[in-house]
């Protein structure tokens, strides 16, 4: 059962790919040499196993959440704790490897595109760190909604370039992330911040992220006597945090679970449910499930949780929802919320909108289980950044009952 | 390969193929616009399909692909169009230019049959680079279109080699990095490129990206076959665009546009 | 060199002592008796441990920051990563650490003060995760300048109660806290936030707090061939994270050095400077140095970071500051903010405003050491919670460039 | 010991010390105000000395404390104040009521000097529990001021013997749990601390904090040998404040003060 996907060209099944302007094929391919080199390279590997550990915190915890468990009364629930890392979630993990492979491979400068800002912090956070240039890609639309993000960003000392064009949201800025990597290929990484984007990016994410999923499975392990969880369960946007902690688990007996967001429902319209609504498609240089316009321009997605409206999905969840190794499921903004609000009242984890997705699922699954069987949830975040959110929710909740 | 696509390779050089984006500034306004640059000498045409995410395209065709999209263009439309132009007078072969997905989503049967009735005679696809192509590709030579394959400086000799091999229609050399748009200096080794382009391929080489003016298209003479020009012409056409829309003064907004291209076509041009 | 204080008074030399009502000298008195056991019992300490390690993230590293050494030209820096803490401080340590013991001590109920609302966060974080009844007092001023952290003590499923004497600031909270605590010992567990307050809390937070610096020690020993760092630094509101760190090291042939708000200058009057500043006197039931009129009314400190605003200080700081064994310094608000843009652009680490102090502390006193010395900066938290004010301070900076 | 408060100790039950803060609303309204106490049947007088930060006190003394504040009022201030109205006839103990750290400040040495100057009787530090308080119980004992000491229901058996074994002046038992203010119901196991507080002690008991009428009083009738009454004069004092720093509505003021104060003294009151 062990995986061997991509393949050469990028696929997996009939997915992922490298559909991008000829200009960057030249890149993507000197990118996968210097990947392979470095993975290989054991001084490598020490490297970001010693700023994994000295600089982010690694391994993060897996903590069995008691009073929630008691509380649903079925399965055990135990959180692998992403929140965390520094920087507060997995994107981390997958920035520090990329830069430090951007450093390997002699190029100084890195650009990366972000949403919320959560990636481009995490890159900006690496690139001082490493003393990489940096330069981040942010809608328009997104930088008004975010300016302490991006102000963040240039305290680190990043460039923050605003994206006007299309919905100058975080499609946008990752077209033009890869656009303005062609022109500077030379001297420029491009640090992609999901499991997406062309080959051999959605590979080389999902091997920053993996840590995730090899440490929690040795945790539990260690826990309990060896045995291995029943179930995983991880929020998917573009895929990072579930492929990564998917990759300890996989090969094993283990259901896995990703969990999208439903946003205000599928029938509304308004959802990121790429897998559960999507068609395929390409995006971003890879073909996978996409949120399209019958005639294939790509339509906004919208969720609460900014770093779940990716219209599209990293490929290879694309194929282990088309061999049924993974279950994809939907939640909706309400659920989240709620199931946020009993993680922090039940456990004191205040986590991000995004991983609230995977504990909602996780919440919905655990009752129909028996106390003897246990679920990982994926924690991929913390919820700092969305306090605003949640506050501002909470004031037009309170408005709604008077 | 159609007639009008083998005529286009016997063409004295240096040839010259515009871009332009269907439905922008409307329908209407395309055709008169295609027939203008037969007019002015272009030698083919490239028309570009509005998408929503055009990953290669710099600012300029980003605009004209929203302003197309609003006016509701699409491939299919666009493809229709072509039989508008046809109709109208239009000789030049018409190479769709469209991002993979939409033709994904067309369905490429569909494509071929439509592109088989409106009298389409090849296929860029910016997004497929040589190695997802070939089955593409192949199709392509099975429906009697050319598919246009790019190669850009960044490209291996090795893979150029092969590019060059199975190139149909013409070879599209990308004559710098980055996105299209107007720019003022190209990639240092282009010389070599070219060379190694020509060396190895039977169809003519054209050179596009960043081409705006008479004078940089001299740089290159004897060395490519031929130019391509996007942006450049893109933006005039938004310039004009208020007035290409409003029939009084729509002949108007020809007539300058004829002028404009006169002003940049390349010297010397067959028409 | 070992420390023996405090005697069975609770005094530190001079310092220390209970001046609270009669009526809670039984509390403080149950407390000590309550906090002793527990120390002494094996179970509470492995329950500790294991929530330390399984909930909150210890141990957080120890780490090397390079490219801050390298500008320095002088001793190399190290940084104790508390803000890797879950939660984002230090704070935590010892918010789990009462709220074991107070469910050890059968107190299904706890109060805290808070200011700014770091510690009113963390304690309703380890009620939650406890199952205690939680409410935390906050000065009216203080609700109102921090909405979002009362949102999220909410959140946490804490009450937060307004306090609207005095200057309604973290001082009015913590006389209400203690207030409140007298009617209700019998089931009410005072959860304090600093190395402050009356016997035997200094004692307990620092006995909460000290696994800092015995993991510091523990990791810089190992990192060095069993060697001994040259300089701890810390900075010093009510004084736990520095002396948490320096219970490491008070021992040893280690020179420790506590930093203080100096606000914008000692000469201003506005700073937190309560030892290079402030009298011997009386708060919170605790002698110690004190910024007071002349006639003994406590005054209202200021620093730009809210952590380090409090009038008194922790009495064993008092007391280390009178035996010389630690040097207590004062760093400006300009001098932090210094201090936190330098350690972003150069480690990708935006520490709290309250730990930047330290840095800043460090930055000078690293140019005039060699480069086989090092000093530890004890990163008390992280600055996600000030990214506002560092926001408005560069709009108002901007403003007046212009 | 002044002889002053020898002759408080010798009153016949139930005493009655009520409890003001100087400088609230005015310096000239504090004499007022304890001449009127005592004319009404104060056995003794408790001032308080405003606080920034008054820890054992509830809402209504910490309002007056800003109040006094405000005006200026310190430590030294309401000792000489004490001259004041022992000039228009003030002839009982005055307790300075003040918090640990004013006291500290002042300096002790200076304390008791002014103490001395200016006719007071006893110090009360709610602050200083006993086992803080020896060396000023011995200097208070010195300088002839009685130091009052506090015992609480939480006090334990053994702690209670030590404070009733050393208390001076009076005991000072309080009746409830948490901090000064009026209040309606009172500890439970009150009876049992008051007997053990008797037992223990050779000075008369006063139960105190939250004592508001007559009727709360009479609860302790025959446990104790006296009552203090803080919060429910500091109350009525804030509702006249505005009159009474008003000259023209000051005798006013102080009449309707002094008729608040006849319905809630104990009955039966030595005057
Ligand atoms: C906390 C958190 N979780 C999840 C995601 C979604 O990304 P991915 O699906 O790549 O893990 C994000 C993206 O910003 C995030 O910040
Ligand atoms: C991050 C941080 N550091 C330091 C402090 C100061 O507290 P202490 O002196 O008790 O460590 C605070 C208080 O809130 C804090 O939040």
């Amino acid at each position: 059962m062990k995986t061997v996907y991509p393949d050469s060209k990028g696929r997996y099944g009939q997915f992922g790919g490298k559909f991008v302007p000829e200009t960057i094929m030249f890149a993507l391919e000197d990118l996968e040499k210097g990947f392979l080199e470095a993975i290989n390279d054991e001084d490598f590997q020490k490297d970001l196993e010693h700023e994994l550990t000295h600089y982010s915190g690694r391994p993060t915890p897996l903590t069995y959440a008691g009073k929630l468990t008691e509380r649903l009364g079925g399965a055990g629930i135990y959180l692998k704790r992403e929140d965390l890392n520094h920087t507060g979630a997995h994107k981390i993990n997958n920035a520090i490897g990329q830069a430090l492979l951007s450093k390997r491979m002699g190029k100084k400068k890195i650009i990366a595109e972000t949403g919320a800002g959560q990636h481009g912090v995490a890159a900006a956070t690496a690139a001082a760190r490493y003393g990489l240039e940096c330069k981040v890609y942010m809608g328009e639309e997104d930088i008004r909604r975010q300016e302490l993000n991006v102000f963040r960003m240039k305290l680190l000392g990043a460039e923050v370039i605003p994206v006007s064009s299309g919905t100058r949201t975080l499609k946008d800025a990752t077209n033009e992330a890869i656009r303005q990597w062609v022109s500077a290929v030379e001297d420029t990484f491009y640090l992609i911040g999901s499991a997406v984007g062309p080959h051999p990016y959605p590979k080389i994410v999902k091997e920053f992220q993996s840590v995730i999923g090899f440490e929690a499975k040795a945790q539990y392990k260690e826990q309990h006597g060896g045995k291995l969880p029943e179930k995983v369960v991880a929020c998917v946007g573009g895929g990072s945090n579930a492929i990564g902690i998917f990759a300890g688990f996989v090969d094993e007996d283990v259901k896995l679970v990703g969990v999208e967001a439903g946003g205000k429902g599928i029938l509304t319209g308004l959802h990121a449910a790429t897998m559960a609504n999507g068609r395929e498609g390409v995006i971003h240089g890879s073909l996978t499930y996409l949120l399209q316009s019958e005639e294939g321009q790509i339509q906004e997605p919208y969720s609460i949780s900014a770093g779940l409206d990716y219209p599209g999905v990293g490929p290879e969840h694309a194929y282990l929802k088309s061999t049924q190794r993974v279950d994809y499921q939907c939640i909706t903004d309400e659920e989240a919320l709620e199931a946020l609000n009993i993680l922090c009242l039940e456990e004191g984890i205040l986590c991000a909108l995004e991983s609230a997705h995977a504990v909602a699922q996780a919440i919905k699954e655990a009752k129909s289980m028996t106390p003897d069987e246990n679920i990982i949830i994926c924690l991929s975040g913390r919820g700092d950044k969305d306090v605003h959110t949640l506050f501002e929710q909470q004031k037009e909740e309170d408005s709604h009952d008077h | 390969m159609t007639t009008r696509m083998k005529e286009f390779q016997t063409l004295k050089a240096p040839l010259f193929v515009p871009f332009i984006t269907a439905g922008d500034p409307s329908s209407e306004a395309t055709v008169d616009l295609a027939l203008a640059l037969q007019n002015e000498g272009a030698s083919a045409l490239e028309l570009g399909i509005p998408y929503s995410d055009p990953l290669a395209d710099g600012p300029v065709i980003q605009r004209a692909s929203l302003r197309a999209l609003k006016n509701g263009m699409s491939l299919e439309k666009a493809i229709k169009l072509v039989s508008v132009m046809r109709e109208k007078g239009l000789t030049i072969p018409v190479i769709i230019f469209t991002y993979y997905n939409l033709l994904l989503q067309l369905g490429e049967q569909k494509f071929f049959e439509l592109a088989a009735q409106h009298d389409i005679d090849g296929l860029l696809v910016p997004d497929m680079p040589f190695e997802e192509s070939k089955e593409l590709q192949e199709a392509c030579l099975q429906h009697d279109l050319s598919f246009i394959s790019l190669a850009a400086p960044t490209t291996s000799r090795e893979r150029l080699k092969e590019i060059g091999r199975t190139a149909q229609g013409f070879l599209y050399c990308i004559s710098s990095l980055g996105v299209t748009g107007t720019r003022t200096s190209f990639a240092n080794d282009l010389d070599c490129f070219l060379e190694n382009a020509k060396a190895s391929s039977g169809v003519p080489v054209l050179v596009g990206f960043g081409l705006s003016s008479r004078e940089q298209m001299q740089q290159f003479e004897g060395k490519c076959d031929g130019y391509i020009m996007g942006s450049a012409i893109v933006k005039k056409i938004e310039e004009l665009g208020p007035e290409l829309v409003n029939m009084e003064t729509k002949d108007k907004a020809i007539a300058a546009f004829s002028d404009f291209l006169s002003k940049v076509v390349p010297v010397k041009v067959y028409s």
